[in-house]
């Protein structure tokens, strides 16, 4: 099967500090791969430099088969890579509708003079992206907030908020930095089950850094533990949670 | 032509050195509070006219002086406090048009007061020039080069050396920072852009020596101190002044062998290229923030 | 996922059936026609420099409201409405209905302009005093281009020329109907966009620039949007200064009138577009009430910006959102 | 209700359109009173030029202590213009419609007087000031009259001072880069050029200036004779002063932005001044002299505290003002007892060789001449120092 994301010797520098250093991973379309390691292991890095938020020094990263390093942050979103944010990407000042309509952007069809002179056919497409939106809400079990600001909405609220706008394109990869952080036990498992949801029922390909150890353990498909900047393990959770260099070098920190 | 180059690199750093004066009050200021004072070239203003006041009202030039700067710090703490405190973490717009209102209000009240006439200052030592070689120096050059000098000289002692200083670091760097190393972060706004209101006055007590009092004193003056933080680098102290005295000698210079139709908008100039070639100026960190 | 939110703003509460009423805000410009026959030629005038402003602070709060960028440069696109159609009247002789378009494509054209630096990640105070340096070096360029803009004593609109495809507009009451339809024309039109996705964008860059690029969204060129459209109706608002007052000059386009401008978004409410209307209405007619004191004028509108931003951060529109849901804007919350 | 108001404006409407056509034209008159707007920057950063609306103010309160012209006494209505041209229409509008004055007097910023000139013109409003700017009354504008110079006159003195030295032909000009400025120095170039001199050079220096080395040096090295200085007091103060420190003989003329007294004094350098910095003058005798004690008495009798200066006596813009509302007043008396626009303009047209006591030339109307003055003194001190007023070069005036 070919991957859908294959990260080829990618390196990150940061001046004299090499935050990624040449890691190469995949993944697949309906896989779940976590990455896991220490506090400044080049995790959030190692993102950054996927979403194009961050430029590579060396290496090459390969969507669908495509090179998206160099591309911009909002290419490489549009071709299909989504991704949420460690501290909460939410627009805090706009209602939870309308932060799911900022995810379908670009599948809103509305162009401007039309939208300015109100054609219908700009009515329409407009109407459609909040129906849709409403629809992708209501999915997750959300839709009875989808007026509230995201700021008044609960923590795990919030978090399932933030996958529903990264989804609502339907892009083949999603990219889950730290979901769970801050939830309360029954909202992890509720998280947990949606992930799980997302890879089998949709096919979609999940890269997540997690700290919450057993959440990884319990829905990963594959782990990857960063150390360093450097990929030290690479296998199935019981493989790697057996590993003893693995627990040494992260269960030491953690 | 070129006999007069001398003359003119001399005047540009008398005229930087106020931009200087200016700039470095500006930076006080920011480098507390993060919060670039929009109205501070009312507050400038309000110096001139405070010493004007207390000359006025029979005290010596010195003692009118410093009972000024001390009104004016009064003034920049009390502002801070109760109009600028309350709406810190608010857009930075409301921040700027708070800064800008206060100083409009000011500005008003002069104009209310002095609106309709000319009033000057007057200096407290005699106006002699003196020749060195082919260039002419007057004593209020002397006099604004000396006190710019000397507070730069002491601001670099207050920031690097004292705990002061340590504490407007930290704070510049992280709010959060400053407030766990258990500083009263407020306390601490407000005495900074006390300061800041304080130094801006005496720049404008300065400015007084040269030109007659009006209402809009400062607010030519603060452009040019924007323009000379810019080009040293917003934040450092040492770059608003080398970027006051750069901007001062390239107004002469591009007034006087290029068209003196220049002079006015040298600032603005200086400030776009900068922006657009070197946004951290000559000797400051950042200049550029991506949220 | 059955846990209620933190806080029940009771704004969001609402049921969307008064958006579904929106459509009453059209009783305004309605109630508004028969004006002229009730005001004289005074204060008829100052209801038309409402009207002038009204796409002014409407311009503006895209850029600073609504995008959230601290940019002083509207001013600069007012002047340059303006001088468009008094150059365009007076050097071509075109009738002044033909010049609200280019005065207005002026005005994006130098909006983009201003809005380069943006791109070039500059922000907050680096943006304001680069755009602030920027409205000055234009108002240098009308000073100093003698021959096109009349230098320092400005240019006269020639009376004739301000005609609507030949009708004249010798009265303000005629000129009222003018503005009136301009006006609302920018409001609405600018609503409109502001509804769509791409007022959305504006909203997600201003609340978080980075995320709203991993949405697909290219900040850049929503960024210039911004600034070309807030350069468009802000152009137009100029246009119709030089219309009413008939005199160009470039002292009308300095630092006080910039002060004005920033007074009219921040009263009415930042990004608001309720809140420009309420704003331009404000700031434009409280000097006529202070006509008495006219030494006290400055010293009362620093002070009534204060008091507004201390005690109403989101303007006068957010006193009207308590009377009735149907004022809140969908565009903005802090 | 609703109806009646309706009608009332409809009525007031009709009122204000047909008669007034057919009849002379008494807006703003009573039985006992004549009511004059007075428009003038009363704010804003102009606000230093509004010893020009005091002027003619003391002179309408001194005439209705007197009792007033032919039974009426004066009303004022100020109004603030802000020297801004959109917050001036509404002061003007306001004055015509709503205080429904008999005439305005004039505001000095020029901008705002060309911008409300389309205005008095339509509604046939008297006009009368000190504004600078020529444009108002040339060609001539059936209503609108100037009885102080105008830039033309003021720019021509400058010039035609410094030329009535037959030593002085090359000239600098230096001058603000607004209308004000170029309103006195684009006549005094026209002027010098026609009259046998040279403008070597004309350089900008703008307001808020704090140094002037670089125009200084540039008057030097060009090797001028004189220097005319289109310039606001604070900037003519440094010019002077800058030129004065890198020794500079040149000629100084300066505009009627500045007080001459003041000038002088706040330069405090008495080098840089004597027999060194002149003025066109506007009026008969030296201010502080017994010829213009009356005036000066007028001042401080009939303003307000805050109508005059904080400290000193009034400056000379008082008495550049103050020819405004005598001339006005002699258009009152002029056009008898039942007054009306048509009789008044008249009335000032039929003004002529009119001593106003206060201006160096006297005032002179016609029907094509709306200008009333013409004739300049310039003002300087002598080598000792002594404040003397010159007819031209090196002739004083007998005193």
């Amino acid at each position: 099967m070919a991957a859908l994301l294959e990260l080829t010797d990618v390196t990150v520098r940061f001046g004299g500090l090499v935050a990624v250093d040449g890691v190469s991973l995949t993944v697949s379309a309906g896989e779940i791969c976590a990455v896991i390691g220490p506090n400044g292991a080049g995790k959030t890095t190692l993102f950054n430099a996927v979403s194009g938020n961050v430029a590579i020094n060396g290496g090459r990263i390969l969507f669908q088969g495509e090179e998206i390093h160099g591309l911009t942050p909002h290419q490489i979103s549009t071709k299909g890579v989504r991704r949420t944010f460690q501290n909460g990407g939410l627009f805090p000042h706009l209602t939870a509708l309308e932060n799911v309509l900022v995810g379908l952007h670009a599948r809103v069809d509305s162009d401007i003079l039309g939208l300015l002179l109100g054609t219908s056919a700009a009515k329409r497409a407009e109407s459609a992206a909040t129906a849709r939106a409403r629809e992708l809400l209501d999915l997750m079990d959300i839709g009875h907030v989808a007026d509230h600001l995201a700021s008044d909405l609960s923590g795990g609220q919030q978090r399932i908020l933030e996958i529903v706008r990264a989804l609502a394109t339907e892009p083949p990869l999603l990219l889950l930095d730290e979901p769970a952080v801050g939830l309360a036990p029954h909202m992890r498992s509720q998280l947990v089950a949606i992930i799980r949801r997302l890879a089998s029922e949709r096919g979609i390909g999940i890269l997540l850094i997690e700290h919450a150890i057993e959440l990884v353990m319990s829905v990963a498909d594959r782990v990857i533990v960063l150390n360093y900047g450097k990929k030290v393990a690479d296998a199935p959770p019981a493989q790697v949670r057996a590993d003893k260099a693995v627990l040494e070098a992260y269960l030491g920190h953690a | 032509m070129l006999a007069v180059l001398p003359q003119l690199i001399v005047s540009g750093i008398a005229t930087g050195m106020l931009y200087a004066l200016i700039a470095l009050s500006v930076t006080v200021g920011y480098r507390a509070t993060t919060v670039v004072n929009f109205g501070h070239g009312d507050l400038v203003m309000a110096g001139a006219y405070a010493t004007f006041v207390f000359v006025g009202s029979g005290l010596p030039f010195a003692p009118a002086l410093i009972l000024a700067l001390a009104s004016l710090f009064l003034f920049g703490v009390l502002t801070q406090r109760v109009f600028m405190q309350p709406i810190i973490n608010g857009p930075h717009l409301s921040l700027a048009m708070m800064a800008l209102a206060i100083g409009y209000a000011v500005r008003g009240g002069a104009r209310l007061e002095w609106g309709s006439e000319v009033v000057i200052l007057g200096r407290p030592y005699d106006q002699g020039a003196f020749m060195v070689g082919s260039v002419v120096l007057t004593m209020d050059d002397l006099v604004i080069s000396g006190f710019v000098v000397a507070l730069l000289l002491t601001l670099a002692i207050v920031f690097h050396i004292t705990p002061i200083g340590r504490l407007i670091q930290a704070v510049f760097q992280s709010q959060r920072g400053a407030a766990l190393v258990g500083l009263n972060v407020h306390a601490f706004h407000g005495m900074m852009w006390g300061a800041g209101a304080a130094l801006g006055a005496a720049g404008g007590v300065l400015l007084g020596l040269l030109v007659p009092l009006s209402p809009d004193l400062g607010v030519y003056t603060l452009i040019r101190g924007f323009a000379a933080m810019t080009l040293g680098g917003f934040g450092s102290p040492f770059g608003a002044v080398v970027g006051g005295i750069v901007l001062g000698m390239m107004e002469k210079l591009l007034g006087f062998y290029v068209s003196t139709v220049f002079i006015d908008i040298t600032a603005y100039l200086v400030t776009i290229l900068v922006l657009l070639i070197r946004p951290s100026g000559l000797f400051g960190q950042r200049a550029t923030v991506r949220i | 996922m059955a846990d209620a939110p933190k806080s029940a703003a009771p704004a969001t509460k609402a049921p969307p059936a008064w958006r579904q009423r929106r459509y009453l805000f059209w009783l305004i410009p309605l109630l508004l026609l028969p004006l002229p026959f009730y005001l004289g030629q005074y204060k008829q005038y100052v209801v038309n420099l409402i009207l002038v402003y009204v796409p002014v602070g409407v311009g503006f709060n895209i850029v600073v409201g609504n995008l959230g960028l601290l940019a002083f440069s509207n001013v600069a696109f007012f002047g340059i409405g303006a001088y468009t159609s008094g150059v365009l009247a007076l050097k071509l002789g075109w009738p002044w209905w033909a010049t609200i378009l280019p005065a207005g494509l002026m005005g994006g054209l130098v909006g983009c302009i201003a809005g380069v630096p943006a791109l070039r990640g500059v922000r907050l105070f680096y943006l304001a005093i680069m755009t602030l340096a920027f409205g000055e070096l234009l108002r240098w360029v009308y000073i100093r281009w003698v021959p096109v803009t009349g230098g320092s004593f400005g240019m006269s609109v020639p009376k004739a020329s301000i005609n609507v495809f030949g009708w004249p507009l010798p009265t303000e009451g005629d000129k009222f109907y003018a503005f009136l339809f301009l006006a609302v024309l920018m409001v609405v039109l600018t609503d409109r966009l502001l509804r769509s996705r791409f007022g959305r964008a504006f909203m997600a860059i201003k609340g978080n620039e980075q995320a709203a690029a991993a949405m697909g969204i290219p900040t850049d060129r929503y960024i210039l949007l911004a600034f070309a459209w807030g350069g468009f109706v802000v152009g137009v608002g100029g246009s119709m200064y030089a219309a009413l007052v008939g005199h160009v000059t470039p002292i009308a386009f300095d630092l006080a009138e910039l002060i004005l401008e920033f007074a009219v978004v921040m009263v009415g409410g930042l990004g608001s577009l309720v809140g420009s209307v309420l704003g331009a209405a404000i700031i434009t007619a409280a000097p006529e009430f202070f006509r008495e004191w006219p030494g006290f004028q400055e010293m009362l509108f620093g002070v009534l910006i204060v008091l507004v931003i201390l005690f109403l951060p989101r303007g006068v529109a957010s006193l009207l959102a308590r009377v009735h849901p149907i004022f809140i804007d969908r565009y903005y919350r802090d | 209700m609703q109806l009646s108001k309706t009608f009332y404006a409809l009525a007031a409407v009709a009122a204000l359109a047909s008669p007034a056509l057919a009849a002379d034209n008494m807006q703003g008159i009573t039985a006992t009173t004549i009511k004059i707007g007075n428009l003038g920057p009363f704010s804003g950063d102009a606000a230093v030029f509004n010893p020009l609306n005091f002027g003619p103010e003391a002179y309408l309160r001194y005439i209705n202590d007197k009792g007033g012209i032919h039974g009426r006494k004066f009303e004022t209505v100020f109004a603030d213009s802000a020297c801004n041209e959109a917050k001036g229409i509404a002061a003007a509008k306001k004055l015509i419609y709503e205080d429904k004055v008999f005439m305005i007097m004039g505001n000095p910023c020029s901008g705002v007087a060309m911008a409300i000139k389309p205005m008095l013109e339509q509604e046939g409003i008297p006009w009368m000031g000190p504004a600078a700017n020529p444009k108002l009354t040339r060609p001539t504008s059936p209503a609108m009259f100037h009885t102080t110079y105008t830039g033309i006159e003021s720019g021509e003195a400058m010039a035609g001072f410094a030329l009535s030295n037959p030593a002085i032909k090359k000239i600098a000009i230096v001058e603000h880069s607004n209308d004000w400025a170029h309103g006195y120095c684009n006549p005094a170039s026209d002027f010098i050029k026609k009259n046998g001199g040279e403008v070597l050079t004309r350089i900008a220096m703008e307001r808020g200036s704090t140094d002037g080395t670089t125009q200084a040096l540039q008057v030097k090295t060009l090797g001028a004779q004189a220097v005319l200085g289109c310039l606001y007091q604070p900037e003519l103060i440094i010019l002077l002063r800058d030129l004065q420190k890198f020794g500079v003989a040149a000629t100084v003329v300066g505009a009627l932005g500045a007080d001459f007294d003041q000038t002088v004094q706040q330069v405090n350098s008495p080098a840089a001044v004597r027999d060194k910095f002149f003025q066109p003058y506007q009026f008969k005798a030296k201010i502080g002299t017994p010829a213009l004690k009356e005036f000066e008495d007028m001042f401080v009798k009939y303003l307000k505290k805050d109508e005059l200066p904080k400290a000193g006596p009034p400056t000379n813009f008082y008495y550049f003002g103050v020819p405004v509302g005598i001339v006005t007043v002699e258009g009152f008396r002029r056009a008898g007892p039942s007054p009306s626009r048509e009789k008044w303009i008249a009335a000032i047209e039929s003004i002529k060789d009119f001593d106003t006591g206060v201006l160096a030339d006297t005032v002179t109307f016609s029907k094509d001449k709306h200008v009333g003055v013409s004739r300049m003194y310039a003002v300087g001190l002598d080598k000792d120092g002594k404040q003397t007023v010159y007819t031209a070069w090196g002739k004083p005036l007998p005193e």
